[in-house]
Parts: structure tokens; sequence; C-alpha cells
């Protein structure tokens, strides 16, 4: 019988689009557990006893709790193909402690704004303004969290680095963003957020990005993300080993594999949803196996692809914020939501 | 006994549409059942109207996890489990406040019906927390303990509702005869309380089948139907969750109906099947 | 004759007793120490802090949620016995034996269906396009926003609890004594009027706990919120959802919950209370 | 139809399923008649009075009160309240809001309901007992709460149940004389189902004797007691010595019966119709008309040779069982005094003995 | 303790909460005994019986079985079966079930069972219904399955709680002598428990009259009947004259009592303990022992001046109602032959009379 192997991430990642190859050249079983939320996540891990988990994808900034925690082992740099990652993401923030690798990023995206065709043009959503448009009342939706949000809000406001804000630019990103709240039709989770921009329930939507609309694109509603020009944020998902897993070894074989070209190439066109990845060679074997989506994604050579977004400063990292506390800025996302 | 009351007593126009009431209820209730046996054949991910075509493609979809079916294992036999035992238990504490009074009897009460007022996000996670410190989380043994908790108290309401309506001389009636505590317990109480302990064995199994929030939490890696279904929903919007829904729905009604059948058979021919037993 | 327990009685009384005090008591006790937990940096710490008491009591939102969240169960609660109740009354009294076992019998059904699927399904039929939305357009009316809208929300309640109403209604209905009911109309209490002077009272209790069951259910449902109601307005479920992605606040979530169980242990008092007001033991 | 007649059945049956509750009764009640209906257990008493109550439709046949046939009327719109042998008093009110129930139905305001129930509280003696629930109450206390019930709005007819079985015979025999002075200042009509022959003929004007869903005679007390009109009656009533044999003789006013316990006599003039010789008839004669000597008196009167077999006592009377030659059972009921100089010893031989006139004819074996 | 005594009430109290239900009761039923239990209602007689069949413990005192205590055993060690009032009856078992219910707890087999259950279904008369449901049974046959259903255990004793109060008067006539010859030929002791004084009085062998919680008086019939040793038992049986005076003069055998309707005498040989000049006390005088006469007789009798008020006829005697010169109700039953030559008419003045030796004195206002 094939070895089970466990592992804790976001919904896709263990399933057969993915993981099928490897699991055939392995002798592997691999046991999800998907989970809905960052914090849902380190719930489970921190009530769980230890080496429940053997792999655990999780959110870049949930990394550095998952590490200080301890829930994670130490990875060796050695065992993977790092050099083949481009140089943004080889010395990726949180990935590393005291110089010491605990995790490595395998997957990112940009959060932009999401928008309906038929209501809106591609210029219309290059602004976070967008939002504020009387036409759009009631038919704008939030992803549930407030990171990515009061981070686009904060670009909005024109704070460079949107998570390091004195209080002034803390006072600013609030009273902005309650000015938005007539216009909010709803806080969605990932499922609401999918049916209602699906639907046309909402016709724009605050804090997602591709990971979505490319999903409904591909099923052919008539939805896109687009950075705008205030600038965009990077979400971006690592994997991990879980500490005092029994199965350390299987598990190191299953994060070189995903995070080497070939699994890379897989993980961009992950069928649950998909993302941009940060091997240089994952890049050409996905443009070798399927040019459209390394277009439609903008993983291409092409001058203005996304790691080009990146070094044009365009993008910013979505992390906890540096001069308030995590809490602050929640306690404030929930009186927004109460308002 | 409905057509014993008189005639002239009963106003057709009033009757007719209570009736009428009846079936808008039934609308109600069965529209979102029905709408989500439709969509389980259609084509498109994304429900909407007009419908793409038919397709079995999220029944496939499906079939083909082993990890639903591993969930449908693990759900059905932690239900079966939990309705069983809850029933038991709930029996045990609709008959203590039926027949005695004891010190510290509201405490009991309480205790025996409290589960279902926790929020279940919360008690989930305190479930977890303690049956980890004991060693008792995720598998299905967590779920079953986690979901006889609230389960219990449902099955002891509906027992205590029927035991309320019990002539109380009837007990004492049995013991006069010489039935001992135990027969009495079986000749008289379990027989009166009959339907309503195998009202409560369905549903606390129909609970146990339809809860996710505890069960995602203690359940760990054995997930329950439900939990997948809620993960499903909550992360990816797959009309696989109208084929589960559809499938588990007919599934669950065939076995219904078969028992319905069994009983209404029975019933008819109450008195020879009463003559054979013991 | 009521004799103190004996092995016969401790025999029943005893398991749910064990059962509910090794696995219910104690992850409640365990709740009420969390919440005087303490969280840094993502790590929940054993202490005796009032903390978390004393920020979430001082939050406005959590008293407008806790406003929003009592209203939207009560409205439910009082909605669905209202709407059950003519339902249940006529299967009790105007359906044959079988057509009533067959009533009863289908209202059992939507147990063995998902709630979560049934939740899904309704977003169909009350989104822009949805179902509702598409037969309103055949005579020209609509598209009404009908989804993300408290009346949503309470729809999903309903589907929560109104077979579970309906059954627990019928349950005292239909052992309601019949003579009582003659009795009534002998003595010059009309149809309509012998509902409100006899039936109602008689089954007072089985009312009253289908509407407490129904209170509870949705006090404490996230379901329905999220899903038909867009998250919008916060109730308390979703206010404990969101008080954890402070990073670990399970404590400060514990503080909801365990106002929510005080909550709805005063109502369920209550309407025990209520339920059985002048019946003697 | 007589002109004081307020309720009359016409052709009613009643059928449950299959079964026939009640067959083809044709009766009259009249405006302030107390009526009694008796009758062996299960023979249809109820299922009488509950469709005179409309709370049982009738199968055939039509009822009518005041003239107006009112199988249509439903119950709250007939005023024909009823005291149930089962009570059914509402559990959910205390004594005297389940008295005050039916005059709230009629929109009586508050204080004067109170007053009115309280008067019927007190006349029934359960004052005070008005604000206890009705589990707290004894069956006999029931009782009266559920006779002030129904006779607190002082209706025109009243249907009662057994009204009085749970109580204990001191309180009965004063609620006997409540019910019959109350029906006698009200004039209400009472129908009046009892199992008890003292109840039904101490009070009632009429008694109606059913059996197996039909009647077998309706008349005074003094006609029913006297001259039971079928075997069924007779036996019922427990009173009257029987003795069934063929007719020999009719001739001079007197009608000779063949008997397996002698042959026996009876006045013509009293017949329950045209009798032929060779006919089967029975003979009845009141127990307490037979009388006793120790030999056969001269005049003309029955006379039958009996053996005693025992005696029994209750209060001012004795009743004395004895056998006739070929072992029929034969009683004679007696007060002390009567029997004070006849030898009375078990297996003492006597005879038995009475006038022609007091014995009657019915047609029946 | 006698020899023969099967059940004994030792100082037995009962309390419900402050209610004090039964107060200090002290006595015996001797074993094949028909011990019957009378009162008014909510007197007590079903908690009474209860405490015997072991449904409710005592607060006080002892209960003794053949000589054994037996407090603190369980009902089902007591074979001492019961007929409830409200019958009790199994709902989801048939008649004949019902029956069967006490062998089978008691292990025996099931042909046996069914046989034994099918002689009483006979005995009781209903056959015909085994298989019914109790719901489809009228109040009557309904009681008499309770009768079976405790009966077909032959036990040692039967407790019954009014078992005939739902049944008609001939069906009861019958269903009593069924009881008492059963009683007789298996010796089996009853404690029976009724409203109805001449089921009482003809079936059982001593009487119980309770009230209250009491126990008032316990004897024979004709005891209780004769010599009421209290006024309430006087008034409970409602069969004798009552007159309360105090008392002027005890001498020569005689006692004087000075009452509103005049001086009355008594013979002092059966008083019920010391009586002294001035006190109070009741001269109670059976309705039966007062005659009635145009003229006072000579002799050494009582003799009151009365005038007819009213007259009742039952069966073979008569009631009439009398009242003395204050008003006092005065009642005498005769037999109709009795009264034959007595002028009466409302208003007549007449002369009530009895002979010295039938008054009874009672030492109570
Ligand atoms: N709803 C019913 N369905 C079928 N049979 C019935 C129904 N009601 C009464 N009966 C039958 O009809 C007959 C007459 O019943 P009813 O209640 O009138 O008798 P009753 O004379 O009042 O008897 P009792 O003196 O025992 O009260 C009985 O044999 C009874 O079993
Ligand atoms: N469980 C109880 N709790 C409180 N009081 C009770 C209880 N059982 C009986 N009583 C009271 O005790 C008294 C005696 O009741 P019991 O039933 O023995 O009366 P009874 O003589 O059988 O009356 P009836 O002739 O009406 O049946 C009554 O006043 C009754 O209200
Ligand atoms: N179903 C899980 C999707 C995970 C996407 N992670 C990115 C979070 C964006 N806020
Ligand atoms: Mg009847
Ligand atoms: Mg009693």
């Amino acid at each position: 019988a094939p070895v089970e192997l466990t592992m804790l991430a976001w919904y896709g990642h263990a399933e057969p689009d993915i993981v099928a190859e490897f699991e055939a050249e392995n002798n592997v079983k691999f046991v999800p557990k998907y989970y809905t939320g960052g914090d849902n996540m380190l719930g489970l891990i921190s009530q769980s006893p230890a080496g429940t988990y053997d792999v655990i994808l999780s959110d870049a900034e949930y990394v550095q709790a998952l590490n200080e925690a301890g829930y994670v082992e130490e990875l060796d740099p050695n065992d993977y193909a790092i050099s083949d990652y481009f140089p943004e993401f080889q010395q990726f923030p949180g990935n590393w402690s005291d110089g010491k690798l605990f995790s490595l990023v395998t997957r990112f995206g940009f959060l932009g704004v999401a928008y309906n065709t038929d209501a809106l043009t591609e210029a219309d959503a290059s602004t976070y303004n967008v939002y504020w448009e009387e036409n759009l009342k009631g038919k704008v939706g939030h992803f549930d969290w407030h990171l990515p949000n009061l981070g686009q809000i904060s670009l909005l406001n024109g704070n460079s680095n949107p998570y390091d804000i004195d209080d002034a630019g803390w006072q600013g990103v609030q009273d902005k963003t309650m000015s938005l709240r007539p216009q909010i039709g709803g806080f969605f989770d990932y499922g609401g957020t999918f049916s209602s921009l699906n639907d046309g329930q909402m016709l724009a939507f605050a804090g997602i990005g591709d990971w979505i609309t490319g999903v409904l694109e591909k099923n052919g509603a008539k939805v896109r993300s687009v950075v705008p020009e205030e600038g965009g944020l990077q979400w971006s998902e690592c994997f991990s080993i879980g500490k005092g897993s029994q199965k350390a070894e299987l598990a190191k074989k299953w994060i070189q594999y995903i995070t080497s070209a070939k699994g890379q190439a897989k993980s961009a066109q992950m069928a649950a949803y998909p993302a941009l990845i940060p091997n240089q060679k994952g890049w050409e074997v996905l443009q070798a196996e399927n040019p459209a989506e390394a277009k439609r994604q903008g993983m291409t050579k092409d001058a203005g692809n996304v790691i080009d977004m990146i070094r044009a400063g365009r993008i910013k990292y979505r992390q906890w914020p540096v001069q308030q506390g995590l809490e602050d800025w929640n306690d404030f996302w929930s009186e927004y939501k109460g308002a | 006994m409905s057509d014993s009351s008189a005639n002239m007593n009963r106003s057709r126009l009033v009757d007719l549409s209570l009736k009428i009431y009846i079936i808008l209820g039934f609308a109600f209730v069965f529209a979102p059942i029905a709408a989500s046996f439709v969509f389980s054949f259609n084509s498109d991910r994304f429900p909407s109207i007009p419908l793409g075509h038919f397709s079995l493609e999220w029944y496939e979809a499906v079939a083909s996890d082993p990890f639903a079916w591993q969930g449908l294992r693990n759900t059905l036999f932690v239900g079966v489990i939990v309705g069983i035992v809850s029933t038991g238990l709930g029996f045990g504490a609709a008959y203590t406040d039926f027949r005695y009074r004891f010190f510290g009897k509201q405490i009991y009460l309480a205790l025996a019906l409290l589960p279902p007022t926790i929020p279940v996000v919360i008690l989930g996670l305190a479930m977890l927390a303690y049956l980890s410190r004991i060693n008792l989380s995720g598998n299905s043994l967590s779920v079953i303990i986690a979901h006889v908790v609230i389960c219990a108290p449902f099955a002891m309401a509906i027992i205590r509702l029927r035991l309320s309506q019990m002539d109380p001389d009837l007990e004492a009636a049995a013991w006069n005869l010489g039935a001992s505590e135990w027969a009495a317990m079986r000749h008289v109480i379990i027989p009166f309380t009959k339907p309503a302990i195998l009202g409560a064995l369905f549903i606390t199994m129909a609970v146990s089948f339809d809860e996710f929030a505890i069960a995602w939490f203690v359940s760990g890696l054995n997930e329950t139907l439900p939990v997948k279904v809620l993960g499903f929903l909550q992360g990816q919007v797959s009309p696989r969750i109208n084929a589960i829904g559809t499938f588990v729905f007919v599934t669950s009604m065939t076995l219904v109906i078969l028992a319905q059948i069994l009983l209404t058979g029975r019933s008819a021919k109450v008195r020879p099947v009463a003559d054979e037993q013991e | 004759m009521r004799r103190s327990l004996t092995l016969y009685g401790l025999t029943f009384s005893l398991p749910l007793l064990i059962w509910q005090l090794l696995f219910f008591v104690f992850p409640l006790v365990f709740l009420v120490a969390l919440s005087f937990w303490t969280v840094k940096n993502f790590r929940m710490q054993a202490d005796l802090d009032t903390v978390n008491w004393a920020t979430m009591y001082g939050r406005s939102v959590f008293w407008q949620a806790y406003g929003t969240t009592l209203a939207m169960a009560s409205a439910a609660s009082v909605l669905v016995s209202i709407l059950a109740f003519p339902c249940s009354y006529a299967i009790a009294f105007k359906l044959s034996e079988t057509a009533r076992r067959w009533a009863i019998f289908l209202m059992v059904i939507p147990f063995f269906t998902s709630y979560l699927v049934r939740v899904y399904s309704w977003q169909i039929f009350l989104s822009d396009a949805g179902i509702i939305n598409v037969m309103l357009g055949w005579i020209g009316l609509g598209p009404f926003g009908l989804l993300n809208t408290v009346g949503a929300t309470i729809v999903g309640y309903l589907t929560l609890t109104y077979p579970l109403v309906v059954l627990l209604q019928l349950f005292s209905l239909v052992f309601i004594d019949r003579t009582l009911i003659e009795a009534a109309h002998n003595l010059r209490c009309g149809r309509l009027r012998t509902v409100f002077a006899v039936i109602i009272p008689s089954a007072r209790v089985g009312l009253v706990i289908a509407a407490l069951f129904a209170f509870i259910l949705s006090f404490g449902d996230f379901v329905s919120p999220i899903y038909l109601g867009g998250g919008d307005p916060t109730t308390l479920s979703i206010l404990i959802t969101d008080t954890t992605k402070s990073g670990q606040q399970w404590p400060r979530a514990a503080v909801i919950a365990l106002t929510m169980i005080a909550t709805l242990l005063f109502v369920a008092f209550v309407a025990v209370r209520f339920a059985y007001k002048g019946r003697s033991k | 139809m007589k002109n004081n007649t307020l309720v009359s059945f016409e052709g009613v049956v009643k059928r449950f399923g299959d079964f026939l509750a009640v067959q083809r009764m044709d009766f009259e009640i009249a405006k302030g008649e107390f009526l009694a209906i008796m009758g062996s257990s299960g023979c249809g008493k109820t299922t009488t009075l509950r469709m005179l109550a409309g709370l049982e439709a009738p199968s055939e046949g039509v009822i009518r009160l005041s003239g107006k046939p009112i199988n249509d009327l439903p119950t709250w719109s007939r005023d024909t309240p009823m005291v149930w042998q089962s009570l059914a008093l509402f559990p959910f009110l205390n004594v005297i809001e389940n008295v005050e129930f039916a005059l709230k139905m009629r929109g009586i305001g508050k204080t004067e309901r109170r007053r009115r129930a309280e008067q019927w509280l007190d006349r029934m003696q359960i004052t005070e007992f008005a604000s206890r629930n009705i589990s707290q109450l004894s069956g006999g206390q029931r009782q009266r709460v559920a006779l002030a019930r129904s006779l607190v709005v002082e209706p025109e007819i009243l249907l009662l149940d057994e009204p009085l079985s749970a109580l204990d015979a001191a309180l009965k025999v004063r609620m006997q004389s409540v019910l019959k002075n109350l029906q006698r200042e009200t004039g209400i009509t009472f129908v009046y189902v009892t199992h008890s022959q003292s109840e039904a003929f101490s009070m009632a004007d009429r008694v109606v004797i059913m059996s197996r869903g039909k009647i077998e005679q309706i008349g005074t007390p003094q006609e029913i007691y006297r001259t039971p009109r079928t075997r069924f009656v007779a036996g019922f009533l427990g009173s009257s010595n029987m003795f069934t044999g063929k007719v020999t003789g009719i001739d001079g006013g007197v009608v000779t019966l063949d008997t397996p316990s002698g042959a026996l006599r009876l006045g013509a003039t009293d017949l329950p119709g045209p009798v032929a010789v060779g006919q089967t008839a029975t003979l009845t004669v009141l127990d307490t008309k037979t009388h006793l000597a120790t030999r056969a008196p001269a005049g003309n009167v029955n006379a039958l040779p009996v053996r005693m077999i025992g005696e029994e006592f209750i209060g001012a009377t004795a009743t004395i069982y004895l056998e006739a030659s070929d072992g029929h059972e034969i009683r004679v009921q007696k007060s002390h005094e009567d029997l004070a100089n006849l030898p009375l010893q078990i297996g003492q031989e006597l005879v038995a003995h009475w006038p022609l006139e007091d014995g009657h004819l019915v047609m029946e074996a």
C-alpha cells in the first residue's frame, strides 16, 4: 500500500492534477486537510498533536507565525533548487529566520481590482477609485479579510509602503475605508466571492486577484483582474514540513518536486486556482506546455511581464501591519463591517 | 381519529385552504432540495440560469474521489453510532427527568440540554483542544464523542415529550402486576416510547450526518462528508456539492422509505405480529 | 413510588451525566479558562487576564452584533412559529392517519439533506440572475436585490428551522385530548377561537420548545448570515470568525461564545419557565 | 310533533364504519323535561348524546331542536352544553377559569363573568378550589367543576353523561337534589345518561332504556318499573321475577301461561298486543310485589312452591332468594317487618304468590 | 395482632408536602376478609390503598403483610395487585395482552398464559374483544379488562379502587356477585374502595368509613348501619335522623337529651363512653326505625310532632320527608304497605316516634 503523506493546505493543492504524478512515482498517497483561512489553520495546528501534518502550505504572513511557534521543521537550502528562482524570491521574507530556512515560497499572485467586464472597462478598473463609482453602489464586494482590503486603500492613499504606515497614515486609511462602506454589497469568503462575481451579484471586488477571476474566466464568466495604477499587492504561498513529522524525508521530496521546474509549471495551472510561480525554469516549461496560459498570466519573456511589474515597484508584498498591531487592523475591519 | 369529528363542525373551505398551506410549506422545504438536484446534472461549474446541458461530470468527479467515499463511510459509521449512543443517553436522561426527583436535578437537566446552545465554531475548538489533550482527537471516535454531546439533548427532548403523554399510573400498574423496574421498563416504558425512540434515532443520525463545523475541527484527517461539502462551499464552489447532496439524499431517502414501508406494513397487521412476539 | 436513586435509576441517569461531564463540561471549562488567556505573537498563553472581557465588552461593534443577532434570531423564531403553526395544525387535525404519516415523513426528509447544500441552493433562487428574478422578469418585474440581505438570511434560518418546528409542534398537537376540543366547541367556542383558547394552550409546551429550538439554532448559525446575508450585518457568529483573524484571538472569541451561551441559557430558562407556567409538577 | 317538543330524533341512525352504534331512533324530548337514558355499557348512550350535541353527525335521519333540523349546525352554534363522562376539563386553566370559559366565549365582561362563575362554584361547593389546577383536585372535585362549567350559562338544554358517577354517596344525593332543583327552578331540559337506576328513577320525568343501539322502552319511571315492555328491560332493571312459557289459554280476561315452574295466570287487560294461544311469552312480576307465605293463600292469586336459598340485607329491606321446583331463581324484596313472622332459614319450603293483576306479559322468550 | 391477620396498619401517616392525606391509621385486615373503604371524595381512600400496594411510602408508621413489615418492599415484590381508578390499561397492548401481562411477568409460558387469560376474559364477558385495542372499548368494557388483568394471577389479596363505578346497574349487580363469589371461593382478601353504599354494604364483611384522612368507624355493615359512632358516619350514610342537644339527665338506664325539636330519651346501655349531664351530644335514629302515626303511641317511646313536606318513591320503598316544630328535617323510610293507612299529604300533621332502644348517642355536636 502507498505511504500516506498528510498535507494541510488551501483547497486544490493535493488534488490529482497536482499530485498524481508525484504519488505514482513515489508510491505515495496524499491525505489532505484543506483549510479556509490562515487563522483557522493556525488554530488547527496549535490544537493538534505534533506530527499530525507532514506538509503544510501557508501564506507568507503566517509562515513567520508557524516558525515562531515552532510548528515547522528547519529546511536545508541545499536540498532545493532555489538558485532556479528569480532573485527576488531567493531570499523571500519570512522564509528565512536568523539565516535558517523554514519554508519555501512556491506560488504567488497579485491582488488588484476585480471587475465585471460587462459593467466596467479595463480603464475604469485601473484605479481603486472605481469602488466609489455611483453606479457600483451596493455592487462592490469585499473578500472578507482586512489585510488585502486595507492594503489596497493604503496604496490608494499613496503610501508607498502600504503596511508600514504611521498613525496619521493609518487614520487616513481608516477614514478612506469608512467612506467606502455605503458602496459595499457584502463580505464574502472564497466561495461567496466566486459565486457573487460569477452571477453578476457583485460588479467589482476588492482584495482579490486573478486567483479568483482566472478560474471564473476559464469557465466563461465575464470577469477580470487588473493591477491598477496605484499598484497591487502580492500574496505568496509557501511549503513547510510540519514539526514532528514521521515522514519528513518524503515531505522534503514533495517540496523538491513542487518547487522544481516541472512541478512549478503544474502549480501555475492548478485546476483549483491559477497562480504565478517564482521558478524561472518553471516559466520555460510552462511556456513550452501551455503558452496561452503563460501569456494570460504574464509569465513570458516579454516586457511588462509580472517580474517586470515587481521590479518596477508596482507590486507590494502583503504583510502584517508594521507600526500598528494586527489587532488594530482587524478591530477596525470588524467596526467597518458593522458600520 | 380525524374523521370521527362530526362533519357539520368542519368547513370544506378552511380544510382546503389548510391543505394548500401544507403544500406551500412543503414547496418551501423542497425548493432548495429540488434545485440542488437539478443543478447536480448541470454542466456549468457555476450554477446560473439558463441551465447548461445535462452532465454527469460532477457525479463522476465525486465517484472517482476516494476521499469522498472515505468521507461517506466515515459519515455513515459516525452517524449510526451517534444515533444509537445519543438515543440511549437521551432516553436515560428523559426517563430520569420523568421518574425521579433529586437534589441537583436542575443542574442535571441543564447539562442534558445545554450543548446545542454553544456556538459550533467555539465548541469545535474547545472540543479539539480538550480531546487532543486526552489523545482522542483527529479520528472518527472524536467526531462521535462530539456529536453525541450535541445530539443527546435532541434525543432527550423528543423522548421526554412522549413520556409526558404517558398516564403516570401505567408504570405503577406494571410494578403492581409483578413487573420489576427492569421488566416494567422493557414491557411498558419502552413500548410506549417506541415511536419517540425511533424518531430520536433518526433525528440524531440526521443531525450527525449534517454537522460540519465541529467535525471540521475534531475529525482531523478523517473528514466526514459534510466537512467535505463545507470545503467545497468555502473553498471552491463546485457542483460536486449538489452531486454529493443529491447522492446522500437519495440514499438516505431509500433507507427511510424502506423503514417507513416496513413500519407501516407492521402496524397494519399489528395484532398477528404481536401474537408472535416472544 | 419515588425512591432515591437506585442501581436501576443510576443505570439510566448516569451515562448521560458522565458523558456530558467528560466531553462537554471539561471543554466548556476549558473555554472559560481560555477567555482569560492572552495571545502573544500568534500564540495563546495560559494566563488569568480579564483583558479579553474588557476589550470585547468595550467595543461597540460587539454590542451591535449582539443586538443584531438577538433581533434576527427572535424574528426568525417568531416568524417560523407563526408560519409553521397552520401547517402543523393542518397535519395534525385535517389529514387522515395515512396522510399524516406521510406528511411527517416528508418533513423528516430535509434532515437528511445537508443544510449547506440547501443554503447554497437558495443562492440560485435569490441571486440577481437567479430563478426568482428570472421568473419575475417574465412578468416584467425586477430584478430585485434578494441575495445578501437580512431577508435572505431569514430565509436561511427558516430553511434550518421550519421542518424541526413543524415536527415539534405537531408532536404536541397530535396528543391533545380531542374531547377538550369538543368540549370547547360545545361551550360555544368556534373553530378559530378554539385554536387560540384550547389548542394553543394545550400544546403550549411543544410550541414554546419549538420556538426555543428555532431561536437557539438561528442565534448560533453562521452559514445563512454568510452565504445568504453576504456577511452584512455582522452577527455574533461572524464576529467570532472575524475575531480569530486578529492572529489567533481565540480567547476573545471565547468571550463572545460565553456571552452567547449565557444569553441562550437565559432565553432557554425563561422559555421553559413560560412553557410550564401554571402547571403543577 | 307536539307543541312543547324541544328535541326530536327522527329515524336517526349512527354507524361507525360497519358498526351500527345507534339503530333507527325515534323519540321526542319535551321542553323542561328531565329525560334519563339508561342501558348497558356500550349500548350507544354516549353516542346519542353526542349526536344531540353536534359532536357526531347522524348517518341517517334528522335531529330537530325547537323544530329546526340541526344535523348541519356546528356544535358551537347549538347551545347544547354537555357534561363529559371523561370530564374534559381544560388542564391549562384553573378551576374558575374553566367555569368562566363558556361565558368568555359569549363575550361576557370580566367582572360579570367572575361573579357568575363564583356563584356556581359556591353552588357546587368548590369555592375553596377556585384557583387550583385541575390536576390538584380529586375525582369528585373535578366532576363538580365540570358540572359548574356547563351550568354557568344556564342553557335551555343540558346534556349530562354520567355526571355523578365519581361522587360519593352522600355527595351524590346532595348533587342529585341540587340538579333536580335546578332543573325545576330553571326549567332547563336535562338529558341525563346514567348507569344508576336510582338516579334515573328518582330524578327523571321519563326514562329511555337502550340496548345494543336500540330503544327498548321509553316511559315514566313508574311505567317502566311496573310494566317493563321487553325481557331486556325487565332483566336490566333487575327488579322482576320472570317466567317464560307457552300461552295455553285466553279466556275471561285471564291469560294462562305454562312455564317450567308451573302454570301461571295474569289479567288480560294490560297486554302489550294481540296474544294467541301457543305463543311463547314471558310473565314478569316485580320482586317487591312477589309475596311469601308458609302456605298458598286463598283467592285469585298465582302461587308457586319455592325453597329458600339465601338472603341479603340492605338498609330497611331484605332480599330473599328462592328457587322454584324447576330450579328457576325467584327473588322477593320486602321490609324486615313484612318478613318478621316467616320462618326464614335456608332450605325452608315456602310459597311465592302474587295477585293476577301484578303480573305483566312480554311477548318474548 | 390476631392469628388470622393478613394486613395491619400501625400508626400509618401519609403527608404530601404539608398536606396530611392520611392521619394516624391503625387497623387490621383479616385473611379472606372483604373489606370496603368508603368516605367522601378526597378523604384518602386511594392513598390508603396505594400505600398498601407499595405505590406510596407511608410518612410514618408500619404496614405489615402476614406480620412482616413491608414499608420497604417494592411493589413488584408484594403481590398486591390493584384495580386502578384510572384503569391504567396499557394502550400499546390489546385486551388479551393486557390480561396476560402479570402472568408474563411471573414467567408463565405462552400457552398457559393465553389459556388462563382467556378464561378470565370469559368470566368477565369480554372474550369478543380479546384482540381489540383498548382505545376501541367503551368505558365499561375497559373496566372489565382492568379487573381481569388483576384477577388473572389469583392473588392472596386484591386491591380495588372503585372497580365498578363505570358499569351499568345490571352489569354492576352481575359483577358484584362475580366478585363476591370469587372472593368466597378463592378466599382472596379484598380491599375495596367504593362510593357506593349498597356495594359496600352488600359485599363487605367489614366497612371502613373515612373522613379527611381519618378512620371514623370500622365495623360490619350492620354495626355501622345501626350504630354510627360519629355524626360524620351517620350523616355520610344518610340513613339516620339526627338530633343534637344537651344531656339533661342520666338515670334509670335512660339518658335525656334536650334538643330544639323537643326532649328525647334513649337507653343508656349502648353508650359510646362516659356521659355527663351538660354535655353536648347527638342522638341518631335510623330512618327505617323511625315510625309515623297520626297520634303519639302509648308506651315508652320518643314522639315528635312533625309536618309532612314531601315524599319520594324508589322501588318498594318510599321516603317521607317531614319537619319538626323547629324546622329540623326528619326522614322516614318505609315500604308502601307500611304507609298504606296513613293520610300522606303535604302539610299533614303527624307524629314521628321510635322506641328508646333504637336511638344511639354520639358525643359530638
Ligand atoms: N369513534 C368510534 N369508533 C368506533 N366505534 C365507536 C366509536 N365510538 C363509540 N363506538 C362504539 O359504539 C358503541 C356505543 O358507544 P357509546 O360510547 O355510545 O356507549 P355507551 O352506551 O356510552 O357506553 P358506556 O356506558 O360504557 O359509556 C360501543 O360499542 C363503542 O365501542
Ligand atoms: N401526589 C399527591 N400530591 C398532593 N396531594 C395529593 C396527592 N395525591 C393525593 N393528594 C391529595 O390527598 C387527598 C386524598 O386523595 P385520594 O386520592 O386518596 O382521595 P380519594 O379518597 O381516593 O378521593 P376520590 O374519591 O375523589 O377518588 C386529596 O385531597 C388529594 O388532593
Ligand atoms: N482556496 C484557497 C485560495 C487560496 C488563495 N490564497 C490567497 C489568499 C488571498 N487573499
Ligand atoms: Mg358512555
Ligand atoms: Mg380515589
